[in-house]
């Protein structure tokens, strides 16, 4: 129950990707047949990509990864800004989103971080507001990775439309959960990884609408079209394609299922477990999130003990060996010290039954017993 | 990432609790940080006759304390108060790196318990 | 023949990915046991290849490919030598190389591109000639991958030292061909890709020698300590490792049988084939690499009669969609009109046979034959 | 990325040669260039009764050529001349992007062979 982190790579994606290793290995950029089977897999991905999203083939990117779209989207688009030195995003971004806009930072850009209510909802009044006159991009993701909160990102794209700025959302966990459409959501470009969606890992995608002017930030051999240099991974983007195609296959009956099995999950959870928040939007959130904290049980404790059952989830309460403290994402959700400590993300997967739920609650039942029965603060 | 000994003692750990009636109490850690360990001692002929901790914290505050607990069980007063950060480690056949912050709070508990005791018996 | 642009993943290296995609699917970075496996793979990973070019695992930095790595290698070096603005490098490296340098260039930076001779080998006088006080990074290819020419590095990576000037070398072309010993030939940064060897494509590496500071390029969550961040490519990562192994292992044996295919090939075409020449050294060249032109034929036909008769080959003469000329690399050294637009690349591999030779001269002659007798300029 | 169309007029080009006792003669570019398409052409009749290539370039200039002389062989000379890019590509079922440059020269090459022609019959 750990999806949002990763997910196994579908069978079908496997058997799509295998031919690409032995049999079509050609370099997509060679001129004989071989490279030519394998320009057309690429070609073949990206209108899986592009179809998925509602957009066009030669909108799309590929990138390794989510994190390098991030990267490519914010700093892509700087160079073609010039004097436009000013960045808007959110406080709970991806460390893809925030760390690029940190370095862009130490290059003497200016960055407004702008917060969120104690659901995780971005505040859309003081975005507005924070708007100048030489703001270059606005990026504001989705869907929260921790806490599964999902942005009014038309509205957020609104503002920039009326604004001319650009617009970036982070769409990595949203994707194959809720409806991803770039033009319902009216975005510039939108970020993509295709690990989180059955497909493997070291593969993205960037989607740039027709129009958007950005550079690259990895130079060499000019592949897809300049954007982005580097031998293509084909395998891993036939891979990411076919996943993307199954995601918007499977839509709609993967969210009814993961919607069900995530309000099992929590009413079972308030039902059966005292002294326990659910962090994040109620309503407004991921199909496959659940993100709670418990009191006077800490987060990497009842990860490891649950870890034991065979359960697999993740915490942003992490006494982590690079630092004591709680997540940005939930310190900025200005959650109590009582909770902090004892968050757990259990993120949903298509392959996930309600026999899944059932021993996931009876796993945190006896973990949370048992660090319980430890703490010194549970008596007092 | 995590010793066998390590997991032995987070998921197995042994006297958990208040002693009752102790001589000695020792508390580290608050709430805002996330992890609290509390040792407290029954000391008799100098000997630290029974100890046991309570700790809210993560894998390494809680085998820590377990760990430390076990050692100083049974030991006199100035041999307890001689345990040292590395004694904890090697007993639990190592700890991760970047871990050593958390490592030190269980043995600080135990030596503000017997302080606690000795400041109290003088 | 067409290796030095991919090659085959090994049915050993897909042996060692596949468990990573639906088994042992986990994050490296999630705390839970699924998550350890993960890293544990990337641990191994990291020894096999470290252990192949005699390195230490905390100096192998995981990438998406050589054209990253040598992105990284470059553009990492830079912020850490304030004031250091100048950078040398050759004229026949790779574009990975050469357009990095002139993104910097447009940054500002100052770049000395170093000619080559006849043969391709670098002018190492006018390089050290070309040493400024703020020169931060020299940066010469190991072998170049279109004619082959193995470059003095020993003697570069001398020079750098005694200039205390950071030494970068791409050896894409040469792992698996010929040694490579990062200490031997005295390199602080060496860029490696792992589907030039046998491994999966949009994997690579970057070597950093203990004690060279370098800063990222792609900014996230701080996987490979900061130096690239971005969820590991595990099943990617695993097969490289696999396939590092696996050239240490096969390298002598392997530069034997290339070098005997190669030489057989190159006097069997000069024996069968009139005005012809050998591009590249002589001796000085990568044991797989065969690079010739043929007078009165031009590349692409070449290689698309040859496509048809199931040989796979490359042409730096390309009439590519791109551009018209001939390549960087030919024109630096200088080849005559007459022969440069005739140019083939046959690059051998492990699994290529004498019987491959044979149909290769067989099909090189019915190609060369076919063009010359539609030539105007053969009867002249 | 080439058309059938395109493959088969490259890979079994008709009418490869040079024509006897041409009465024009039409020659386009250079070693330097890479691509050098003669074309020679024997007019009866006002018609163009033999017409041959010789191409020494790239996929594009060959089969181009090809195309060329297989739609001016049979037309009049007025015929001929009117012959355009588009008429040439279409012929082929199409040509990659970018390929447009080379694509011409072939064309060129006739109707310099047929102002030859022209020229000489004045
Ligand atoms: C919201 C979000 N953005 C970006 C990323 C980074 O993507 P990747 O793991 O492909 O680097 C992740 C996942 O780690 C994510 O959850
Ligand atoms: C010498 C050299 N450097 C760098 C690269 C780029 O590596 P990759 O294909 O992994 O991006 C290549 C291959 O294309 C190469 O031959």
């Amino acid at each position: 129950m750990d999806h949002s982190a990763t997910t196994p790579v579908d069978s079908l994606v496997v058997d799509a990707m295998l031919p690409f290793f032995s049999e079509i290995f050609g370099n997509a950029s060679s001129l004989h047949s071989f490279g030519t089977e394998a320009a057309e897999a690429l070609s073949l991905a990206r209108k899986q990509v592009a179809d998925a999203i509602g957009a066009l083939p030669e909108e799309i990117i590929f990138t390794s990864g989510g994190t390098e779209s991030d990267n490519l989207a914010i700093r892509g688009v700087v160079p073609f800004n010039e004097g436009k030195k000013h960045i808007i995003t959110s406080v709970i971004e991806h460390p893809a989103v925030l760390n690029t806009c940190s370095f862009l930072e130490s290059l003497g850009h200016e960055v407004t971080y702008v917060p969120v209510d104690v659901d995780g909802i971005i505040d859309v009044k003081v975005l507005e507001e924070s708007i100048r006159k030489n703001t270059a991009i606005i990026s504001v993701m989705h869907a929260n990775n921790e806490v599964g909160t999902i942005q009014p990102i038309e509205e957020i794209s609104g503002i920039a439309k009326e604004h001319n700025i650009y617009f970036h959302t982070d769409a990595v966990q949203s994707v194959g959960k809720i409806p991803v459409n770039v033009d319902d959501l009216g975005v510039d470009m939108l970020s993509i990884s295709s690990h989180k969606i059955h497909g493997p890992k070291g593969v993205g995608a960037l989607y740039v609408r027709n129009g958007t002017n950005i550079s690259p930030i990895v130079f060499g051999g000019n592949h897809e079209k300049g954007m982005r240099s580097g031998t293509e991974n084909v395998s891993g983007i036939v891979g990411f394609g076919k996943a993307m195609e199954l995601a918007a296959e499977r839509l709609s009956e993967d969210s009814v299922h993961m919607t069900r099995m995530r309000d099992s999950l929590i009413s079972r959870v308030f039902d059966t477990i005292s002294d326990v928040r659910l962090n994040g939007h109620p309503s407004k959130r991921l199909p496959n999130n659940v993100n709670m904290s418990f009191k006077y049980a800490e987060g990497e404790s009842m990860l490891m003990l649950l870890d034991m059952q065979g359960v697999a989830v993740s915490t942003g309460s992490a006494c982590s060996s690079k630092s004591l403290k709680a997540s940005h994402v939930l310190s900025a959700l200005r959650i109590e010290d009582e909770f902090i400590h004892g968050s757990l993300r259990m993120s949903l997967g298509r392959e996930n039954t309600m026999d899944d739920i059932d021993h996931m609650v009876d796993a945190l039942q006896e973990t949370i017993t048992k660090l319980r029965a430890m703490s010194p603060l549970a008596d007092r | 990432m995590y010793s066998k000994k390590v997991m032995e003692e987070f998921s197995n750990p042994a006297n958990v609790g208040v002693v009752e009636d102790a001589d000695g109490v020792g508390e580290v850690g608050s709430t805002i940080d996330g992890d609290i360990i509390n040792i407290s001692i029954k000391v008799k002929d100098n000997i630290l006759e029974d100890v046991k901790f309570k700790t809210f914290g993560c894998v390494v505050a809680i085998s820590t304390s377990s760990a430390v607990v076990k050692l100083a069980k049974g030991k006199t007063v100035d041999e307890a108060m001689a345990l040292t950060n590395e004694d904890v480690i090697s007993y639990l056949d190592g700890l991760p790196e970047g871990k050593d912050r958390c490592s030190g709070f269980a043995l600080d508990a135990l030596k503000m318990a017997i302080n606690d005791y000795i400041h109290k018996n003088k």
